[in-house]
């Protein structure tokens, strides 16, 4: 089996660049790879492209690279949970590619797919669909979105296995098996690395052909953004 | 007198029917899942990627992987199931989930809305708004019917960039349930207490009253 | 929850009609609807539209509606592992449009996603591209392709919930999933046919929402096309 | 002399390179698994939806719900994994798989295929062979080097109906190996004991010997 183990963080992140575009997963800070941005905070590169589906607080997921201006664009469907991330966009520092969320999704799958582009309702009408060609099909219109192109993809998973075999948890799955599948490179780090032969092949979210690299996350925080609960009776 | 936000959500869960799958967005359609009509089996789709949405977790129990699109830690109930975005939205867009219920700052009698962007105010995004109104086959809007400034949030037109066009079938607010046709707001309802004269006063769009209008029952 | 649960295979195919156009899961005879082929066979229902990646063998799967009669055309990848098909194809009874399995698959996922067309590569400069609209992506040279429109959807499980979440078994998943998506009537029968929380919600392939009508299948054959094994040693 | 099948498959395992995922098409593609070479990790892909397919299984220990895309029994290797069509050609048109070996009956000198239809002939249909070779980076075609009759299959242009046009990059028959390049079939090794001579005569389309040409090892 084709072993796509590294060593940490340092070795996963091996040839990120200046100005790459980067995949992200996570929704809110749900499932975002946490490993990933930390060591990106590190290596201090910048003029990044980033597509997440949001872009994390002041102090805890892309916040931190939006803290130390690492980040020229962000692709996101809903932004804004932060101060510096408006102050950057006020005034113009950020650039900010707004995309419904379920555009977002599929142009992630396709980009893996191998689908260049594809029909969707979303956005028709709106400022979204502005300068894209639109077009009816059964009285219904539709507006023609496109794959991405990502230099890499930092994808977060609760197990794998050696041979890259992901398995997600919960709600945190949301964008991660799309951009495993979407980036140049994909990068995945697992709270749980096991050797092949542990994971039900039956049961498997994203098969290890998608992905380059996985490693062994440590010290994950998993913040929890709203926590709503009702008292124990 | 007009309706509280509970009471609104109140109103729009006598919509439920039975078999519905249903996307509650943030603020008063949330609480719609609070007054499931008796004897009707629906099921809450969170566009985050979950199906068989429950309450809110015990204190203690809950999972920082385990959130609603509102970033809400919640749970999930027997015969749920999870999922990724792409499949998520793929429930949406295929028409699969029957109702969307959401918020919005201004709809407009042909049924377009407007509740995402205010130009010159930070922008924080649309969300899964446009794919939603773009696909739902019923769109109830749950909001005010007017702003904080006392203005009228059912319009000939929107004023703010579009969500969607031509989308929203009714609308519930603290004063009336409206459905939208014909290019016009068709009054349905009234709040208990509340005049035909009220609704039409705080509604700029074209509103059509037909006959005797019927209190809402809550 | 929503509870989907019908008594057996004909209360399942109530409202099949002459005419319609079915999607049928399976690869060969891998994971087909047995129970809903039969319950058709005895319906007698005729000028069927079958959207199948097979056509099954002479006296089983699909070959069953062949011999009778039932079926008007054949939307497959790959056909002709029987004879009937053959002579009933050559005598011009049976129309028969032959897709590119991958684009198949995929326009199966369309309809079910309402994503209403697509850019494929598959078949450019080929006949299966003549009169479609093509285009250039990145240098490379793309087949725009369409969802389907199918009355209803007949998809064979492993285990599945009376909510109607699926988990199927092997490569008998196939097909099986994405026309699970786009029937307008998914009508899906078991193996095993479960309570709902006996399947963990992390480890479902396909959500109860798509799914209208679910039964307890019986009698189950699953017949091996091609035995091929290694000898004891 | 000649190659066997089996020498056809045993010359193609020699591209196999570490960590690639493959494609086998029916036939003698399906004997490449035979002759990976050692110390190299590959992982062979079925499109009907399995990775890391393995041998035939024991007798006795055949699974109905266990095929390859010939719809042989097979069995699943430790770090395999099972998915659907839609993920299964996703993998193949994102062009996650990094090699197809298939058979054909045509290869012309511009890199096109033809291995579907025979005009006037019972059609089988193309199955998965017009998502492969329009997706795969490399496509290397397993054939003998002429038909029944004796003809050449190495064309200057397929008479048959095109499976793909200018996807083949190299071209392993029973008498040579041979890469596709700026519109002509570029000879690079011989089948042992098979003169240049001999390819040239069972070669239609245009043919570029340049220098010597060493025999195959196997």
């Amino acid at each position: 089996m084709i072993n796509k183990v590294v060593k940490n963080a340092k070795e996963a992140l091996e040839g990120v660049e200046n100005g790459m575009t980067f995949m992200l997963g996570g929704f809110g800070l749900c499932g975002i790879p946490e490993n990933s941005i930390s060591e990106l905070v590190s290596l201090g590169i910048t003029d990044l492209t980033c597509i997440s589906n949001n872009a994390g607080v002041d102090d805890f997921g892309l916040g931190l690279l939006l803290q130390k201006r690492q980040i020229k664009k962000m692709i996101s469907s809903y932004v804004g949970e932060n101060d510096e991330f408006e102050r950057q966009m006020l005034s113009g520092e950020l650039e900010v590619d707004l995309i419904p969320q379920g555009t977002l999704a599929e142009r992630c799958r396709a980009t893996g797919a191998g689908i260049p582009a594809f029909f969707t309702p979303a956005g028709y009408g709106t400022e979204v669909a502005e300068g894209k060609e639109t077009r009816e099909f059964n009285g219904k219109m539709y507006v023609l979105e496109h794959a991405f192109d990502a230099q890499f993809a930092f994808v977060k998973a609760w197990k794998g296995d050696t041979a890259g075999n992901l398995i997600f948890k919960g709600t945190a799955r949301n964008f991660n098996p799309m951009m495993a599948m979407a980036g140049k490179t994909t990068v995945v780090e697992v709270e749980e690395l096991v050797e092949v032969g542990e994971l039900d092949p039956n049961q498997i979210h994203t098969p290890g052909i998608f992905i380059q690299r996985i490693f062994q996350g440590k010290d994950y925080e998993k913040r929890i953004e709203q926590r709503t609960v009702t008292p124990k009776s | 007198m007009a309706l509280s936000k509970q009471q609104i959500a109140q109103r729009i869960a006598q919509e439920l029917q039975d078999k519905w799958y249903v996307n509650l967005g943030i603020g008063i359609p949330t609480l719609v899942a609070n007054y499931i009509p008796q004897g009707i089996d629906v099921e809450f789709q969170s566009e985050n990627g979950l199906l068989g949405m429950g309450p809110f977790p015990v204190e203690g129990t809950e999972d920082a992987d385990l959130i609603n699109a509102g970033k809400q830690t919640v749970t999930i109930l027997k015969g749920g199931s999870l999922f990724d975005s792409a499949m998520s939205f793929a429930m949406i867009r295929g028409q699969h989930v029957q109702l969307t219920v959401l918020g919005a700052m201004e709809v407009a009698a042909n049924g377009d809305i407007a509740n995402w962007k205010i130009p010159g105010r930070m922008v924080k995004g649309m969300g899964g708004a446009m794919d939603l109104v773009a696909s739902a086959e019923n769109i109830i809007v749950a909001m005010m019917h007017t702003n904080k400034k006392g203005e009228s949030k059912l319009l000939k037109q929107c004023s703010l960039p579009l969500t969607g066009v031509g989308c929203v079938k009714k609308v519930v607010t603290n004063l009336a349930v409206l459905e939208i046709k014909e290019g016009a707001f068709h009054l349905l309802e009234r709040a208990p207490g509340v005049s035909v004269e009220e609704i039409q006063n705080a509604t700029e769009g074209n509103l059509i009253v037909d006959g005797e209008i019927p209190e809402m029952k809550l």
